[in-house]
């Protein structure tokens, strides 16, 4: 990769990343929190791509398809979970679960 | 290229030998949907997977001596990996012995749970050993996403969904953070082995050192996440109060084993503990842990939120091993730290097999969901033996002579001592200080109020079946414990 | 025209704003297929970028795994539980329109940006130059990182396994 | 290696266990005669000894038991073996406590009889027994402190036999607790002495202290100091176990036990074991002269304070407890003067009488259902006359008649004091003011309680026992021909020959006075308590009431020691109690865990239980460290 600096792709993806991170913070709505996690990850995976194109490497490549192994399974499980949560409480909002503290 | 194709055999026997325990597990884990395929039958996949691990166990024992031995170039294994893998499997063990009984309290079939523990365990095994950032990353996601499938099991609980969800996104929270972290320490030095020498040029590069820098403390932070360890550990006493308790007792143990070991060896191949300020994150991490888990603990009446508060500040003592390590006493640290993670483990079990048996005989021998401390009244007078038990773990936490929790803690301090680190030497004794303010009471409530006879019977109520199993399992942990506390030297001869 | 003013790094930058922008849209949107809708856009941006930093089979999965199966996965669990509820009753009705130019732009902005990539051939050669193709990444795949590859698949066996369990119906009948 | 002399304290220790753990079980027949047997063999012993010793030419005899370990420190290392060592000193230790136990225990026997707790009773007393001839028979310093911390115990644990009374208990405590101090001086002492002379086995140390007496010359001023402090600090031990002043008071509280543990440990043996410690350490004390002259007149103190107390009390234990005390105030004079052997001889006879002496008591007590105030008795020579003429034959032993044993062994005493190097002429009068005392208390004594007229309306209660008859008769002859029995100690205290007699000239009329002193004290009696012996001389019949003038209430409670007590150290530490009521340093610690706690408080408020929360606090972390790492 001779053309786009290594520096700018990272900020990219930090700025990627944030942005998804806002996301699962502001958002009360579980659904948006999953999505959210979704931009996180591909975030990730752009700096991956990133790192492995300035070295030169397929490894940047290959972690970003072990990524693409962990986003799959994330969504399984939390798709499932929504929809358990969603039989049991009528309601998606994330502030509903907090019987646990202190 | 860093990783480049070879044309010799990729694999040779003796790596396989190597990951064998693992393999092990993880053809166990496949064969038990085959089994599920062939007969559901919770009392055959309970067998199985106990033989599974148990063959593991057998295998991994003759491991602890030989030589480290690099399979790829994404795992390593080598003696210390080998005993955490064992104490991995002993408390896989143990927690299966537990779910067994927790699991027959309610009518289902299964399967998935041991599945699902199976792979956590197969996690643990690759996390322990692995030798580069794939496979730590592949390794901490196998366990993270068992274990949400484990944390919610108990879907009739009213806790089910509250803890999955806090786990899952938690934790996929911080995998994301640890996975940009390492994208940016791989962008920086171009390499993901961990035994990979970083070139010192890196940190004057263009402005990526802060990349470097930025990347190490994500990292950091994902792993400590899982450890616990304040201000990451807030997910603890939620998910611990909310799992079913073999399942709180699996994270309490396996899933801390497997990252501190990691953790260790990531620190220890790279070198990062030159760095200055990766030593900045540690000590307050170290320093913060230690005292609010103490703190938080005081007045908690929880027995399983009590015990992930004092899950943060163990950590946070443990902590300690790290920041003092110096290349010199390597050897020593590694030691230190299996002794600890060895004593805090049995300590654990042994606190959360009273738990569980106890939750399985509460209210009139129904499943009760949550032990608090006025569970614990007079209970060494109607069942002595958990009571002494629970009095073991207790004081080896707290760090009491006579225990395994003394002499780990003994070992911490001797190297803070060496390194002159008063202010965590300080902060240790502190926070065992206020520990002991909680530890004890527990121990004393145990004591008060001899009950009635009618209390007796009730304890002799719940399920009559496996009992015998139960008892004895509480009877050589009573065992252990004072064995193990009075002649440690048989824990260090697997370790040196 | 424009082709004169393309070189790689500017149609990075531009793909990045799309993504960049598209990702504001979800995590602030309030109606979740628009949402998504806007994340779909964000993974296509993201291919694009993947593309141009030379990898062509990453940007590929990007496309057809993410944004074809995971995302997919995601609009189905919405149109069959009915999970957008609550949020669509609270949107604002008004902005519907906006929302669709805005998603219509962005869109078109990538599809500008990838017929300039194929119709450019200077383009095309710089990206030949430094690409990493499927070839080393199967090789990879499949050399060292082998035992990666299995531990991915135990962790998908994992994610099936939980979600299975979470998501099966609640049972009615006595232990088997 | 001497079999018997081994086994001796063996036959009550088996008594001891057999009782301790059988003893519910047992009857009462079984019980008194495991334990009276247990004595009579060890009095059978100790005889065969004594005369096995006086064949044997140099008069001592040692068992070796088994080696117990090795104290080793800078100044040398000592073998501390259990080795029992009997010379002539030991032996009349252990003729005393177990002939005059052997007794006392017959007495106990059918006194406790109908007691519930008969059996833990003669447990104790067999146990005081073993750890008393442990303390008399050690041959090394540690395990005669084991034994010296044994009849502590045991004497603990008597007085408060009767626990259900809280005035018993606060007795026993006192007793303890007084004794306790004494205690802690003699262990620092020992612990000095060994730092000294690298030797805690008494021969050993006896030598080396001869050794040094002989090079007096040549002794530095450092080690003389030395010897100095060790030989009071071993006084203050004496002191406390024999009730001598100031550590007196706990005797007449400890009254309120049995009367058999009274005569047993208060009176004949137990409370002699300070004497016996100064006799056996005479080597220490020969080198410092100033601490002998300190126990001569702590000897004298006690002798005229405990006697004037004895002159107003109304209890006739307490009389007879002050009169131990004035006694052992005879003996502590002898040591002090360095007549050893008239004091150890004093001990032995006043062992013989005082033990007759409570017993009669007991027994008078007994009669009169356990009523023991004097000015409710009275008349008693017509009703108890076999009890009363053996106390007769006790108190003219006590007042040292001339004939009886009290008359030898004091004379004896008296003799030596005014020529003594230690002692001189003043002591002497003190000596002579405490015999005139001695007689008036004990004309007071026997007016107040057996002349006059019955004070009592119920009927006296008879034990007719001939086994408690048999023992009151053998106490009362050797009380009054114990005196004959030839004590010659020569041997074990040989270095006091060499000590060079004071050239002062003794005036003639001295023995004249000693002997004529009891009889003034009579005949002064006789007139100046005639309402006592006459009780109708006394205006109205039957009412006699004791004098409650300040001063002499003053002089009953013991002239105000225990009130100097309350206020020189209870007081000040109840106040300090007091004023700390709310214990201000553990208010000081439960700050931190206040503290702690307050902590606690606030952070609970952070773990809320929003998922949200915790992502934003982890955020916030990064981004915290993050700020921190690249400032």
């Amino acid at each position: 990769m001779t053309s786009i600096p290594l520096f700018h792709v990272l900020i990219l993806s930090s700025l990627l990343f944030v942005i998804g991170f806002i996301g699962v913070v502001a958002r009360k709505n579980t659904l948006f929190m999953l999505m959210s996690l979704e931009v996180m990850l591909n975030a990730v995976g752009v700096a991956f791509i990133g790192a492995g194109s300035v070295w030169q490497q397929a490894d940047g490549q290959v972690m970003f398809i072990l990524i693409l192994t962990l986003a799959a399974a994330e969504v399984a499980v939390g798709l499932a979970l929504l929809i358990r949560m969603q039989k049991k409480y009528r309601s998606l909002d994330i502030d509903a679960l907090n019987q646990m503290k202190g | 290229m860093a990783i480049a194709s070879n044309t010799q055999a990729l694999f040779t026997m003796s790596m396989v030998a190597a990951i064998l325990p693992q393999l092990i597990v993880a053809f166990g884990a496949t064969l038990a949907l085959l089994l599920v395929a062939w007969r559901r039958s919770q009392r055959t996949i309970a067998i199985f997977t106990s033989v599974v691990l148990g063959m593991s166990l057998l295998v991994n024992m003759r491991l602890l001596t030989m030589p480290a031995m690099q399979v790829t170039q994404l795992l390593k294994v080598d003696g210390y990996s080998s005993f955490a893998f064992s104490l991995i499997l002993i408390s896989a063990l143990v927690a299966l012995r537990m779910s067994h009984s927790f699991l027959k309290a309610h009518t289902e079939v299964h399967d998935e749970y041991y599945l699902l523990l199976l792979l956590m365990v197969l996690g643990g095994g690759v996390l322990v050993t692995s030798d580069h950032y794939a496979s730590l990353f592949l390794g901490f996601e196998l366990l993270s996403i068992s274990l949400v499938g484990l944390v919610g099991y108990h879907r009739e609980s009213v806790y089910s969904v509250e803890s999955g969800f806090k786990y899952l996104i938690l934790s996929a929270t911080a995998s994301s953070f640890m996975l940009l972290g390492i994208a940016f320490i791989y962008s920086v030095t171009g390499n993901m082995s961990f035994s990979a020498a970083i070139p010192n040029v890196i940190y004057h590069q263009q402005g990526l050192g802060v990349f470097f820098q930025l990347g190490l403390l994500l990292f950091v932070s994902g792993i400590v996440f899982k450890l616990s360890i304040a201000p990451f550990h807030f997910w603890t006493p939620d998910v611990y109060q909310g799992s079913p308790t073999p399942v709180t007792m699996l994270m309490a143990t396996v899933s801390k084993v497997a990252m501190f070991v990691v953790l260790l060896q990531c620190i220890v191949a790279q070198r990062y503990l030159l760095l200055e300020n990766f030593q900045l994150f540690l000590l307050s991490f170290a320093i913060t842990s230690m005292l609010l888990g103490n703190v938080m603990a005081l007045k908690q009446q929880h027995l399983k939120r009590l015990l992930a508060y004092s899950s943060i500040a163990h950590m946070g003592y443990l902590l300690i091993v790290i920041i003092v390590a110096s290349a010199q006493g390597l050897a020593f640290t590694w030691q230190s730290t299996l002794f600890y993670l060895a004593a805090y483990i049995v300590a654990n079990l042994s606190i959360f097999m009273v738990i569980a048996l106890l939750q399985l005989q509460g209210n009139n021998g129904l499943y009760q969901e949550d032990i608090t401390r006025d569970d614990l009244h007079g209970l060494f007078w109607r069942t002595p033996s958990y009571a002494l038990l629970m009095i073991l773990g207790l004081l080896s936490l707290a760090g009491i002579p006579l225990t395994m929790g003394f002499i780990g803690k003994f070992y911490i301090l001797t190297q803070a001592t060496l390194a002159h680190a008063w202010w965590l030497i300080a902060t240790l004794i502190v926070g065992s200080g206020i520990a002991l303010g909680y530890y004890l009471p527990l121990i004393f409530k145990m004591f008060e109020g001899r009950s009635k006879a009618s209390d007796k019977t009730k304890a002799t109520l719940g399920p009559k079946v496996g009992r015998r199993i139960d008892k004895l399992l509480v009877y050589s942990f009573i065992l252990l414990g004072l064995v193990l506390g009075i002649l440690p030297d048989i824990i260090n001869q697997f370790i040196g | 025209m424009l082709a004169n003013f393309a070189s790689i790094d500017s149609l990075f930058y531009l793909a990045g704003l799309v993504a960049v922008i598209a990702s504001l849209k979800v995590v602030t949107g309030n109606n979740t297929v628009h949402a998504l809708l806007y994340l779909v856009v964000s993974l296509l941006a993201v291919a694009v970028c993947f593309y141009l930093m030379g990898a062509p089979f990453a940007a590929g999965l990007e496309v057809i795994v993410y944004a074809g199966a995971i995302l997919v996965l995601f609009v189905f669990a919405v149109l069959m539980f009915g999970l957008g509820a609550d949020e669509t009753a609270n949107a604002p009705q008004n902005k519907n329109v906006a929302n669709m130019f805005g998603a219509m732009f962005l869109a078109f902005a990538l599809l500008i940006e990838i017929v300039i990539i194929i119709n450019n051939a200077d383009l095309q050669q710089n990206l030949q130059a430094n690409v990493i193709d499927s070839k080393a990444v199967g090789i990879m795949l499949y050399g060292p990182y082998l035992l990666a590859v299995e531990i991915a698949s135990f962790l998908l066996l994992a994610g099936l396994l939980a979600g299975y369990h979470y998501a099966k119906p609640d049972v009615t009948r006595g232990p088997l | 290696m001497n079999v018997l002399l081994a086994s001796l304290p063996f036959y009550p220790f088996v008594s001891f266990l057999l009782l301790i753990f059988f003893g519910k079980r047992l009857s009462w027949r079984l019980a008194a005669t495991i334990s009276v047997s247990s004595m009579a063999i060890s009095a059978l012993v100790s005889a065969i000894l004594l005369f096995e010793l006086s064949v044997t030419k140099n008069q001592v005899m040692t068992a070796n038991l088994w080696h117990w370990f090795e104290l080793s420190y800078a100044m040398g290392s000592s073998d501390v073996n259990v080795r029992f060592y009997l010379d002539g000193l030991s032996a009349v230790m252990i003729s005393v406590v177990t002939g005059v136990g052997f007794l006392i225990h017959l007495f106990a026997a059918i006194y406790m009889k109908s007691d519930v707790n008969f059996s833990r009773f003669m447990a104790y007393m067999n146990l005081f027994i073993v750890a008393m001839l442990i303390l008399v028979l050690a041959d090394n310093l540690v395990l005669l402190y084991l034994g010296w911390e044994g009849v502590g115990l045991c004497s603990f644990l008597l007085i408060g036999f009767w626990y259900q009374e809280q005035s018993n208990v606060l007795a026993a405590r006192k007793a303890f607790i007084v004794t306790r101090i004494g205690d802690t001086s003699m262990a620092i002492g020992l612990l000095l002495l060994f730092n000294s002379f690298g030797q805690l086995n008494i021969e050993a140390v006896t030598l080396l202290a001869e050794q040094a007496n002989s090079l007096s010359a040549g002794t530095n001023a450092e080690s003389a100091d030395n010897i100095y402090w060790i030989a009071l600090l071993l006084l203050g031990g004496a002191v406390g176990k024999s009730a001598q002043l100031p550590l007196q008071t706990w005797l007449p509280d400890a009254m309120a036990g049995p009367t058999p543990v009274s005569a047993l440990i208060h009176a004949a043996t137990m409370v002699t074991a300070g004497v016996y410690l100064i006799a056996r350490m005479h080597g220490i004390f020969l080198l410092a002269p100033e601490v002998m002259n300190y126990v001569a007149w702590l000897g004298a103190l006690t002798l005229l304070l405990a006697g004037i107390a004895a002159l107003a009390q109304t209890d006739i234990k307490r009389v007879l407890a002050y009169s131990t005390m004035s006694q052992i105030g005879y003996m502590m004079l002898a040591l002090g003067a360095g007549a050893w052997t008239a004091g150890v001889f004093h001990l032995m006879t006043h062992a013989f009488f005082k033990a007759l002496l409570f017993l009669t008591a007991g027994a008078v007590i007994y009669a009169l259902h356990h009523q023991q105030n004097l000015f409710k008795m009275g008349g008693l020579l017509k009703k108890l006359p076999f009890e009363s003429s053996l106390f007769i034959i006790g108190l003219i032993c006590l007042m040292a008649l001339p004939g009886t044993s009290g008359f030898f062994s004091k004379e004896a005493i008296i003799a030596q004091l005014w020529s003594s190097d230690t002692a001189g002429p003043m002591l002497w009068w003190c000596a002579i003011l405490g015999a005139l005392l001695t007689s008036i208390y004990s004309c007071r004594l026997f007016f107040l309680g057996f002349l006059g007229k019955a004070r009592f309306n119920e009927n006296v209660q008879l034990k007719k026992s001939s086994l408690l008859r048999t023992s009151l008769i053998i106490l009362a002859l050797l009380s009054l021909f114990g005196g004959l029995i030839p004590l010659d100690l020569t041997l074990v205290f040989s270095s006091v020959m060499n000590l060079p007699l004071a050239q002062l000239t003794e005036p003639t009329w001295l023995h004249t006075v000693a002997i004529i002193t009891p009889f003034i004290g009579m005949v002064f009696s006789w007139f100046y308590f005639k309402s006592y012996r006459i009780s109708h001389l006394a205006g109205k019949e039957h009412i006699l009431q004791p004098n409650n003038g300040r001063f002499v209430v003053f002089c009953r409670q013991g002239l105000g020691f225990d009130g100097l007590y309350k206020k020189l150290f209870i007081m000040p530490y109840q106040w300090l109690a007091q004023i700390n009521k709310n214990d201000i340093f553990d208010q000081i610690i439960m700050l931190n865990a206040w503290y702690v706690g307050l902590w606690h408080d606030a952070l609970v408020l952070v773990q809320n239980g929003s998922l949200r929360w915790y992502l934003a606090a982890f955020g916030l972390a990064i981004m915290l460290l993050l700020g921190v790492s690249l400032l």
